[in-house]
């Protein structure tokens, strides 16, 4: 048992079940780094509930000592919607794959994103389906072979966060597993954004599909494969000597290659800035593919508007405000009445 | 008898038991309403009553078709009633596609009150008839041939108010004339009518109801009036309800009860959706609703409100049900409390959706992968929805388990006179959570009746995880051994059926043994009892039961089925609780079966019943 | 009987079916529009299919003399994904309404979008559920009452087309119910785009949500209320005499006041490119809201890619090129096998 | 038996009838595929064999856990062989933990094989084990202890080769060992690494194999070795095939058969995922799969190719299944022919989806709202999956109806050798599509089927509509009347009634009638047909019937039943068949119900027969 009064630590939040994922598989990093965050949130232990809905991602509530339900495949959002929804007071957080998330569970993902509840959701990205050996997901290349397309995938990928804001997303970020203090840092953020955080985790599954991220994961190649999205300063990548930036003009991205020393704003390239208002400038950023483009790291956008939980909160006070809190025996009487006296 | 005073009917007035007429015409022509008016009248005039509402399946059918018929029936009587009666005995039709889709319901002989204005060829044919069928009705029914349309513009020709908003008052006009044909008052509508219009149209709706009514009086046509003396009513305050209002409230009232807050969550279906409606008005009972993107979500957000520890429950109908399964069987699993209601409807896939039918027993039963027993209540009458919904929500929470109500599309929209009960009579019962971390094991049981912790997120040291995999009795840890796993599935099943202990024993209306017992099940109570009482009035040796219950079924419900030589199961479905009759006890329980969307008629129950009993017994 | 030869008209696209609409309903007139497409497009009338769920709109097929399935709530992109996939010779076509498509059905239609299946689909959007009376749908604004909201929606609205781009749509426009000629033109335009055509129609529920979309219905209002978008043609909008444009810098779309004569493109207005390869700058088009912006008409995004039923069509020719037409005693026989003999 | 050509063995060979063999390792140790050579060896060698992949389920479970332990048994035989025996007579162990879960399956004083290098402090800490098990193990064994790692890796000592390539080699040295144990044919396991692998690596295998076999005719640790007789087997070419396999090729034969496109729809779930798998390598046929974003999806686009013309399936386990119901009730009204198979895994909810049931037979029949009735079939053995298969598309085409097949996880994975048939044997229905305009109606149907005409788009002047609202007959236009209502739907159960005139009457295994008939269906075929035949060698009065067919019952069912006293009904579930032939034919059949995720043991079925039959007879 804890000591409610002691500061917790990151091994108060692990539970005594024994880790079922593969060795080497991305999501222990994950999980150390979540385990790591939870206690500087500033949030009683007991306030904090993980839901997650079937896949290798989805056992992570087993393993955070905390309220936790391993739903149904795919729904894991609804059974969120429901908790957060009824009680504002909680901690939600949604662990879901690439197929649990946006393969069944596309509808609930859009669905919690645009009411804006108040949770955090991590969408572990390994794609492929893990825990059924090794299928393609919704967001697995084109052409990919697995059990399932023995002559390559045709399916078109969905892109999680271009998804998500498509949808309506407030917050949406992105980051990678094996980088802890980035991760770190997303979840911090996630947590602090008033209304649905989506983080995609860009995760390995090292048995079915090795390797998938590997040049962002890679420090080395990171420099030139991943934008790193900082609030306020211009959108550039590549090592010293060879700067680049992207512009955004005409709603078309283009990369801009600039000189040793070069003004980057002088030179188009746009300046980040989380809290733009229009959905269009994070999409854009959401946009940019490999190779063409550097991959965006970081918060997209993160902005604040109502959420569902608070609305409806909102409108149960209301009512109680102007109705006075609702009396059993009024409304049974309400409308018309008789009443019928002893024969 | 206000509306009368100080005139004394110039006509002859008989005293009859009771009557049922229904109103009908276009779906424009406010049908609902006259007889919903009416309904109010006549609940306080002190009869017994029993109503049912027709709406088209269309949103708005083209004016004048069958397609556009809207009707409301209603049975009233100083006697019991417990249906609106197979046949009307007085029928209004408003135009002549509502003279064609009704006319055969009616009573041979009845009354049939047409408006004859309506009778123009352009709206014969919209009817469908080749020829105006009035001359040939008129040998076989009483026909009341009143020019309505004109009348009614009459009354109203020195207002000013357009002959669209002058037409639309007429059913007034004829409510006034219904109401003095059987001594209604007229106050609680005219006060309807100052509360909701005001200027003109106010003054326009008084006055054709008041004219309607003069015109009884005076008209040759209608040389009788009818009085139906008050029933021998329980005291009380009483109110009409609709099932789907009485489950509406039995919700907000088990939060009230149980002082709790509640979520529903729903996604709008044919005929579930006022549910969702009706609740959603009070939110200062600190009630949620939440209108889902589908009926798997409904449902899922329901169990995550119950894993939170609020009262949950989701509503919906057929295909809706059937969606919701596979996250029941999770709830089943996770051993929460959840109150999920059904509103049958007439299928298969989407089938009849405005229409009747009670056949979604075995799909509560069995809808699942795998053996996941669940408690199924059917409520009995429109009022009884009220009952059922805190009687489910009391196993839930009492239990920890998904509990299955019943309704139908016909309970849900006919509406009957409902003694408001006494709150302090009504069960609270206390929901206490876990808190104890010491001693906390999530799949811990209470001994008797089997129901593990409500253990609620915000608890400290009584963090835990839980599941669709299959779990470890006591700790709840995901398991896989084999004999934990037999152990739990038995344990989940003995569990629903102890619930049996609080189930009161069912009483047999009848005999208590003999040659034929009729078992019924939920919405099919009206029509069964009445066929049956009225099968014993004639000296029949005829018994039934109409169970609430089918899962667990009451203690007594086998010794009571041994008692009898021949059981007859009237379903409006092709036969489900038959079935379980029949496996369960190894009775050779009868079917009768119904699917065409309607309700039982009391006389082809009665047909069946005397059948039956005419009937060799066979060894 | 139509006679196969003779040219058909709208006509022979009539089935003997009642009509089941309100009166007014602006599904009448998609309907006769619909029927006077189809002859023009040079396909017989019994390779036709209409597929749609369940809704007021979705009762769409049972009026047209072409096959239809009329089907289950939200499914109709699926059913019409296997007919389109196992007979890519049939022109395949759903109707479907905001609240089957958008809400129950959304995560079909974003797998269908994805896959770029080569089938159009009609979005009929009243912001309203019609069929069960009234209540708010998936695209309702905010705040409003209907039956299941008393006290105003509380749910941000999805916009359809921000949506379908999200979900990497190749195809997606807009137009409006009773404007007879641009309607025409877009459904024509479907259909001559391989793969997944998406088109919004705004259209008015005269019972449950009357006069929704009259801004852009109107003719008058429609002036400097709708961005009519011409490809080729910079984005311009309002009247003659206060001429405005739509400029998109830095992911940011403006609305730029254009003074009499002056060139709209040297003022920054971006000219509007239907074939623009990244779908950011379709998705800038698709977050213009009233009344901010003037709502975009049109086809946004028409780009053609690889579509679901061709690959897989081809992987099944390539499979016969390379291994043969399946011998099923080959099939039988492979891997190892042992003989018993007579004993 | 050329692998020991020129050599006679030194030692002492026995003859025996027959032996059920377990191997056992850690996930890593290529048990599967130790299992399946020895399998094909033993195919080739003639006897009669069943065989059981165990797999954890973990994908990747730590190493040396019991979470991580995989098994393989076979079992075969100079005699007849059904299952793969409840006890193997033989384990082999290659490490503490797979010791630990599997000895107790042992049958006692059987042999068990260790690796003895395993048996270190870490290893045995990590499988649990206090102290080393094995010499109290040597009182109730045989023990052989071989110190395998060493061996193998001396063997392999010169080769260029990483340690832990060497160690991977290991099974295959156990794999020689037993080939001499059991004078198993070498060369098809060496053909098969030929083909395999190259360089060193092959050599290390071939070598390691070798020197298995050699180390068997050497070491002093077994003395004996044993022969099994050639069973008498039905002439003709023989493979094996497992369940899965069996039903992706009858997909694949449907459409050869009937020379048709197929269409299969499907959403990865464990244990039916295989089958997509596997449908999806055979393109060339003209079949295409395709991965939907879920089971709704997946039927949904089944159906819809069923609509445009071609053979269309769907396949899923448990929770998938629940999901399809909706759309399987659309299929039942729409009258389109469709299969959908079931691969049944232990529930509810999630449960143990690696794990054995068969628990979906209530749902398959009545999970759907409404009374929408549907033929279902269980293969009995892997391989009449094949046949199923094929019978299913045969019914749904000329039925026009979805037809169900419920396999299991343990028929899905587990093999038996499979007499491949004479293509030419099978029947190829020939389906017509209607193409006459003038005479064509959606639903007229046909008057001794009852099938309606499948017309397909494309096809001119046959433009029309379906859909999920209730049909008119003859015409299928929307139709909300009543009687048409009640007569579709009639029809509709009718229609799948007269399908009992393709199903041949069952056969009794056993004499005709008399004191006891077991009653299975589906996959628990091999332990019913086994116990009840052993019963009946030590002079037993005791039947079986074992049923594929679920709906409709083989039309001479009713009589068999009546022809004995007491009828036992073993299922591995809660009680499913029971119900249905208590309620259908009312009479006193008992359940016998097993749902710990394993099949039945043949020992536990014989005991309940012995039991039932030294009962008194009550009246
Ligand atoms: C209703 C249902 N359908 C299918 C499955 C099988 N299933 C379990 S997890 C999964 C996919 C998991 O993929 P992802 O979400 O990417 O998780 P990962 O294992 O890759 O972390 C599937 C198809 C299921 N459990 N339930
Ligand atoms: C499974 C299921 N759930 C719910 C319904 C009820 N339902 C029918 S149509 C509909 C919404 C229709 O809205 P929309 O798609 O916007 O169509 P509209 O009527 O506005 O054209 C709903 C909720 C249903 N038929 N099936
Ligand atoms: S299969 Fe992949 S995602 Fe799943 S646990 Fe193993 S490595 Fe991780
Ligand atoms: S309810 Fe609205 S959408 Fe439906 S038919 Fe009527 S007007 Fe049209
Ligand atoms: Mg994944
Ligand atoms: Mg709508």
């Amino acid at each position: 048992m804890t000591d409610h009064f002691g500061k917790l630590t990151s091994k108060d939040f692990a539970s005594d079940q024994d880790i079922r994922w593969c060795p080497g598989c991305g999501d222990y990093s994950v999980l150390a780094n979540v385990q790591r965050v939870m206690p500087e949130l500033g949030i009683p232990r007991e306030n904090f509930v993980f839901v997650s809905g079937i896949g290798c991602s989805s056992r992570f509530p087993y393993y955070m000592n905390t309220y936790g339900f391993h739903t149904i495949h795919g729904r894991a959002p609804a059974f969120a919607t429901g908790i957060k929804a009824s009680r504002p007071d909680l901690s939600v957080w949604v662990v879901t794959g690439d197929g649990d998330g946006l393969s069944i569970g596309g509808n609930h993902l859009l669905h919690t994103i645009r009411r804006n509840i108040d949770i955090q959701i991590l969408l572990f990205n390994n794609r492929v389906y893990g825990l059924t050996k090794g299928q393609y997901s919704p967001t697995s290349p084109i052409g990919m072979r697995t059990q399932s397309t023995p002559d390559g995938s045709i399916d078109h990928p969905i892109d999680p966060l271009a998804f998500a804001l498509g949808a309506g997303a407030t917050f949406v970020a992105r980051t990678i597993d094996v980088d802890g203090p980035h991760l770190q840092q997303m979840l911090r953020r996630a947590h602090s954004h008033p209304g649905t955080a989506l983080i995609e985790i860009l995760q390995n599954c090292p048995v079915y599909n090795d390797n998938e991220w590997i040049e962002v994961e890679d420090r080395k190649s990171r420099i030139n494969a991943a934008l790193v999205l900082e609030d306020g300063e211009p959108l550039l990548f590549g090592s010293e000597d060879q700067r680049r930036g992207i512009r955004l003009h005409d709603g078309i991205p283009t990369v801009v290659e600039l000189q040793k020393g070069e003004d980057p704003i002088a030179a188009g390239v746009a300046v980040h800035n989380e809290r733009t208002q229009t959905p269009a400038y994070a999409f854009a950023l959401a946009s940019l593919k490999r190779p063409e483009f550097p991959l965006p790291i970081g918060v997209f956008r993160a902005v604040e508007t109502a959420t569902y939980d608070a609305l409806l909160q909102g409108q149960v006070a209301d009512a109680i405000v102007k109705r006075g809190a609702g009396s059993l025996y009024d409304l049974l009487h309400s409308g018309d009445t008789w009443t019928v006296g002893p024969s | 008898m206000n509306a009368m005073s100080g005139k004394v009917p110039a006509k002859a007035v008989r005293q009859i038991e009771g009557v049922a007429i229904r109103f009908t015409g276009d779906s424009g022509d406010g049908m609902q309403l006259t007889g919903t008016k009416f309904t109010e009248a006549t609940a306080l005039a002190g009869n017994e009553l029993a109503t049912l509402p027709d709406y088209p399946a269309e949103i708005r059918a083209p004016a004048g078709t069958l397609a556009g018929v809207s009707g409301f029936q209603i049975h009233f009587s100083s006697k019991s009633v417990r249906t609106p009666a197979d046949h009307p005995d007085v029928l209004v039709a408003f135009n002549p596609a509502a003279l064609r889709a009704n006319i055969d319901d009616v009573r041979p002989g009845g009354m049939v009150i047409v408006n004859s204005n309506s009778f123009t060829d352009k709206s014969l044919k919209r009817a469908g008839y080749a020829e105006d069928p009035r001359p040939s009705l008129r040998d076989r029914y009483a026909m009341v041939e009143i020019p309505l349309t004109r009348l009614n513009r009459e009354v109203l020709k020195d207002l000013d108010i357009s002959m669209r908003d002058a037409d639309r008052c007429k059913n007034f006009f004829a409510l006034g004339l219904m109401y003095w044909l059987y001594h209604r008052p007229m106050e609680p509508t005219e006060r309807w009518l100052e509360n909701r219009f005001k200027g003109d149209l106010l003054e326009a709706n008084l006055r054709v109801l008041r004219a309607g009514h003069a015109f009884g009086e005076t008209t040759e046509l209608l040389p009788v009036s009818y009085i139906v003396p008050k029933a021998k009513i329980q005291p009380g305050v009483y109110r009409n309800v609709t099932g789907n209002t009485a489950l509406a409230w039995g919700i907000v009232a088990a939060g009230a009860l149980m002082q709790k807050d509640v979520f529903l969550g729903a996604y709008p279906i044919t005929p579930a959706s006022d549910v969702l409606h009706e609740v959603a008005r009070h939110r200062h009972f600190g009630v949620k609703t939440f209108q889902a993107e589908d009926e798997i979500s409904a449902i899922s957000a329901a169990i995550g409100a119950s894993f939170a520890g609020v009262l949950s429950v989701t509503t919906t109908s057929g295909p809706g049900f059937v969606l919701k399964q596979e996250a029941l069987g999770l709830a089943v699993m996770a051993e929460l409390p959840l109150v999920v209601i059904d509103i049958q409807r007439a299928g298969p896939s989407t089938g009849m959706p405005t229409k009747i039918e009670q056949a979604d027993l075995l799909l509560a039963l069995y809808g699942r992968n795998s053996d996941s027993p669940m408690p199924v209540i059917a409520p009995l009458s429109p009022g009884d929805c009220f009952y059922t919904v805190l009687e489910a929500f009391e196993w839930a929470v009492k239990y920890m388990t998904p509990v299955v109500v019943l309704s139908n599309g016909h309970l849900a929209n006919s509406s009957e006179p409902w003694r408001i009960p006494d709150i302090e009579t009504l069960s609270r019962p206390r929901i206490t959570h876990w808190t104890d971390a010491k001693t906390f094991q999530p799949y811990a049981r209470n001994p008797e009746t089997l129901a593990r912790p409500w253990a609620i997120p915000g608890t400290p040291g009584l963090e835990h995880r839980i599941g669709g995999l299959a779990k470890e009795q006591t700790t709840g840890n995901v398991s896989y051994d084999p004999e934990n796993n037999e152990q739990m599935i038995r344990l989940r099943a003995e569990k629903v059926a102890r619930i049996a202990v609080d189930i009161p024993p069912i009483e047999i209306d009848g005999p208590e043994s003999g040659e034929l017992l009729v078992v019924g099940w939920g919405g099919t109570f009206g029509a069964i009892t009445s066929a049956v009482e009225a099968a014993r009035v004639d000296g029949k040796p005829v018994s039934s039961i109409q169970l609430r219950h089918l899962n667990p079924f009451p203690t007594n419900l086998e010794q009571i089925l041994r008692r009898f030589d021949k059981i007859l199961v009237p379903e409006l479905n092709q036969g489900q609780l038959v079935r379980l009759l029949r496996s369960e006890f190894l009775v050779p329980a009868i079917g009768m079966n119904k699917v065409r969307g309607q309700p039982f008629l009391i006389e082809e129950l009665r047909a069946r019943i005397d059948e039956l009993l005419s009937e060799e017994t066979s060894p």
